[in-house]
């Protein structure tokens, strides 16, 4: 049924109608831009939010703190053993001298640091970095089995932020799935924007559907060339939307790196490809969906 | 072979449209539907191609009951049918040409028969040189040949033809009525609802007259039953 | 009053629909417009209440050239015309009762003038029993006397009908004209183009014959010129 | 012109329409509703963010240790005098007993207090908070010029985060203008989505507009029921959208609080009915100018 010829009439048909419904073609083009763009707007900023979020869970230190005082052998042995723990990223050796000086940097003019230096009661400490917040607990019951390799002292309870790392990571989840939920919900929302839109365009020709049919079309034949236009609207909207975004979150990325230096986003190049290949297969979903949903009403009464 | 049994048309609650309509039309006949205006000539015409589904009676054509017929088989009977529309139902978005093409992409014809058949149905009714222009742009008469083109352009074995000349001076009116007779002559039935006298009186073929709703005369001859005595020819 | 003075129409780039028209209507006058299908009838008329705009020439209604009228003057116009159109022109979304309201409502008329004039013209074309149903639920005819209906409803001094009778059966359509001048002997100016034949030559009036966008013929008699000999009158 | 009679008519008129074009309505309304819901939940988040980012600023403290040991007397004479300041809201007195007590918790495990607690080498201090965390500066010259009452030692120079301080304002002012010109740009786009929606419902009626004028209706005539339609739409949709968020935000809120207690939300009865009316007449507004721009170019072949 689909022959060559068929589909040689649905293109032309397609767009000698986008053209001479320039004013409809525009508002559906136009919606779509609008509001993928609102879309991948706040998909972007999730994106962001959630990296930031990881970011930060990935903060998360534990401390070893060494009984003893250990010379720097040792201290890059006991290194050497942690490291070999699952799921630790990184381990650096924190002298009691180095503790010190953090220390005074932080309580500087709090602390009359005279008295304090001559003794310094700090002692040498390892810290240790996880490859995902999730494995903390993990790690640390780890850390705990540990035994020191020959000629290091033992360590003390491994110490960390408890409730601090639990606190980012719980944020981080929350940020994950609120993140998801509410992308959910805005793609839900973006879908019925668009399909009302192509509702009312297909609305707007429903004379001529009727028409059609009085001639003895067969419903898909009618069907092809709307749905067809439903997706090269809903193109066409995405690929520009998708450009617009990726000028506007260049041009956001490059001025929020200057003012915030310390905050980490996500570089253009991170997500290019895959975004904008994204966002149009949303689009041009959206607009054969809509289209579907919507010419399926005016088909119906033969 | 078109018939109906008894049929009753019912819109949404009025008085019925057609009351026990039982009418049969031969294969090639050329028949005229006339009478009164909202009598129900084209409901009776509505039937045929099944716009209209009767409340009541059975609608056979080319041997089967329409009546009965599943959404998507429906179009395969449209196709069989060119039909002349009262209000013309002409596509506001294509152009003359288009409009005349489209009958026939419906039906999946081939780019060389559409190429062929559409220029010569455009030279029948003299609408040639108005092959690009949109139907907004046409004249009433004009229009209303563009749906006579469209109605004809597939060589279909039935046509339909609901006031075909309301628009169109007589002498143009008597060319399309000659038209119809050909495509008659070369095997088509064609029913034409009309209440042209000039046309009916001169053609001297089978006229049936519906008054509310209902078939009151059925026999060759005039517009009026007048007329038909004064032309001696007596029903069958 | 209508005149035009040497007009000429063309759509976007064609031939012209008009070719220096240049004719007086007095007022209180019956005339018919006649011609072949697509010769410039509905362009005429058009002219009347500003849907077309002359190229060239003047257009004076009511002592005033309307081709130089400002939009907002428009309505204004309008209100004082009243317009059977040729594809009849009713709103969709409107019952019968309400389209013909809006013509009324439209110039300002008050409840109580509504309620009086409404019923009154619909009872003229016999549409009565049809008040509440919408355009797409009539036949054609019935559709046509709606839009005759509108057009007399506020009992304008000019009316211009264009094919008022094309979907009316003989009988209604010889009412209709009737009506029409009824109305004509109540002062109203009304110009009526048409195709129908038995109506021009039974009403003896004055007719303009349009051909190639020319008048090329004005004597009161009727549809040809052959009948207008035989009925014995003679150019004025 | 517009007489009683008229309006009558124009009231009729709308609703008529309204209830004859179920489908376009329903269209019309539900787009409003989804891009009001969209731009409210937006300007729900932006609110808050705004107030933790206040939130967080206000936290900024000024610390003014005092250059001996003072009597109790002393600190609530010397915290009199620091209160009348100008810009200053809050001054609490911290002893070296607290001092090191909070030291001693920050610090848990990574020193040996046992050496410090003896001598205590922490001075007495006040902490001083602002209003604004924009006048910090002016409180801390302010701070520096101040003689101390009688009998009351001096003060060490003001110590305040300076560099934290700065960021976090910054981030605050950041947040309130990024939001604003997010919240401008996302009005606009609602403003568009609406404006094609309704554009659309028109371009479906532009014959009906035709034939009013060949009768003889002036524009303003035709115009007037278009309007009041999409200013009625615009109202419809935008009233549910504000009941929708409100439900949608005291259930999110309810949550949120008990997830992260120590994030300060605002809370529905603070933002009610404020925004519900603010939403209201936005999505009338909209539904107006949607209208207004509409039509206008429907008009204009008289
Ligand atoms: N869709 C519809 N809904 C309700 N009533 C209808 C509908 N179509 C037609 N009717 C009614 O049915 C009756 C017959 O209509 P029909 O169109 O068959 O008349 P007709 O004989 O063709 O008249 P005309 O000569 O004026 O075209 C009329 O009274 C008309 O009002
Ligand atoms: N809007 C338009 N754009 C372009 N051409 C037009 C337009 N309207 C009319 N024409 C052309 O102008 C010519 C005269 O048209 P008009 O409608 O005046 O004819 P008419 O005498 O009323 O014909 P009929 O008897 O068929 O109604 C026709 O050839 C028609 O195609
Ligand atoms: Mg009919
Ligand atoms: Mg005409």
């Amino acid at each position: 049924m689909l022959s060559l010829r068929n589909w040689e009439f649905f293109l032309r048909e397609t767009f000698i109608n986008v053209r001479r419904n320039g004013l409809m073609s525009l508002a559906a083009v136009s919606t779509v831009v609008v509001s993928l763009s609102i879309l991948g707007s706040f998909l972007l900023a999730v994106v962001n939010l959630d990296a930031m979020a990881s970011d930060m869970a990935r903060k998360v230190e534990i401390t070893m703190f060494f009984l003893e005082p250990v010379s720097k052998i040792g201290a890059q042995r006991a290194r050497k053993r942690v490291l070999e723990i699952r799921g630790v990223k990184e381990v650096q050796f924190v002298s009691r001298r180095e503790a010190l000086n953090r220390l005074k940097e932080r309580l500087e003019g709090q602390i009359d640091f005279s008295d304090i230096e001559k003794s310094n009661p700090l002692p040498d400490s390892l810290e240790v970095r996880v490859f995902d917040p999730d494995q903390v607990g993990n790690v640390v019951t780890q850390l705990k089995r540990m035994q020191p390799p020959a000629g290091v002292p033992g360590f003390d309870t491994p110490q960390y932020g408890e409730k601090y790392a639990q606190r980012i990571l719980h944020f981080s989840r929350a940020v994950k799935a609120l993140g998801m939920f509410t992308a959910a919900l805005l793609s839900l929302s973006i879908l019925v924007i668009i399909n009302n839109t192509i509702r009312l365009t297909i609305f707007a020709r429903r004379r001529e559907i009727r028409i059609m049919q009085l001639v003895g079309a067969t419903n898909w034949f009618i069907r092809v060339p709307f749905l067809m236009e439903g997706i090269l609207h809903g193109f066409i909207g995405s690929a520009l939307a998708s450009l617009l975004l990726l000028c506007g979150y260049y041009y956001t990325v490059t001025h929020f790196r200057m003012a915030f230096p310390f905050v980490p986003v996500i570089p253009v190049e991170g997500i290019m490809g895959h975004f904008f290949w994204v966002l149009c297969f949303m689009g041009l979903l959206f607009g054969y969906a809509g289209s579907l949903i919507s010419i399926r009403k005016f088909l119906a009464n033969l | 072979m078109i018939q109906t049994l008894d049929v009753s048309v019912v819109y949404n609650g009025g008085p019925p449209a057609l009351r026990d309509v039982s009418l049969r039309i031969e294969k090639g006949e050329f028949i005229f539907i006339v009478g009164p205006t909202g009598m129900g000539k084209s409901t009776f015409l509505k039937l045929i191609n099944r716009e209209a589904v009767p409340a009541k009676g059975k609608v056979i054509v080319a041997g089967r009951d329409i009546t009965k017929l599943e959404a998507r088989h429906i179009p395969e009977l449209r196709r069989q049918i060119g039909v002349v529309f009262q209000d013309f139902q002409l596509l506001p978005q294509k152009t003359v040409w288009e409009n005349v093409a489209f009958a026939l992409q419906a039906i999946g014809a081939d780019r060389h028969r559409i190429y062929r058949e559409v220029p010569r149905a455009l030279e029948l009714v003299s609408l040639t040189h108005k092959a690009n222009s949109y139907p907004q742009e046409l004249s009433g008469g004009e229009q209303q040949r563009v749906s006579i083109a469209r109605a004809i352009v597939n060589n279909p074995a039935i046509v339909l033809a609901d006031e075909p000349t309301g628009n169109l001076d007589p002498e143009t009116s008597w060319d399309i009525v000659q038209l119809l007779s050909k495509i008659n002559i070369r095997g088509s039935t064609v029913v034409v609802a009309t209440h042209d006298k000039y046309i009916v009186d001169g053609m001297k073929k089978r006229v049936v007259a519906i008054e509310n709703g209902q078939v009151v005369r059925d026999e060759p001859g005039g517009y009026h039953h007048a007329v038909t005595e004064e032309l001696g020819i007596l029903p069958p």
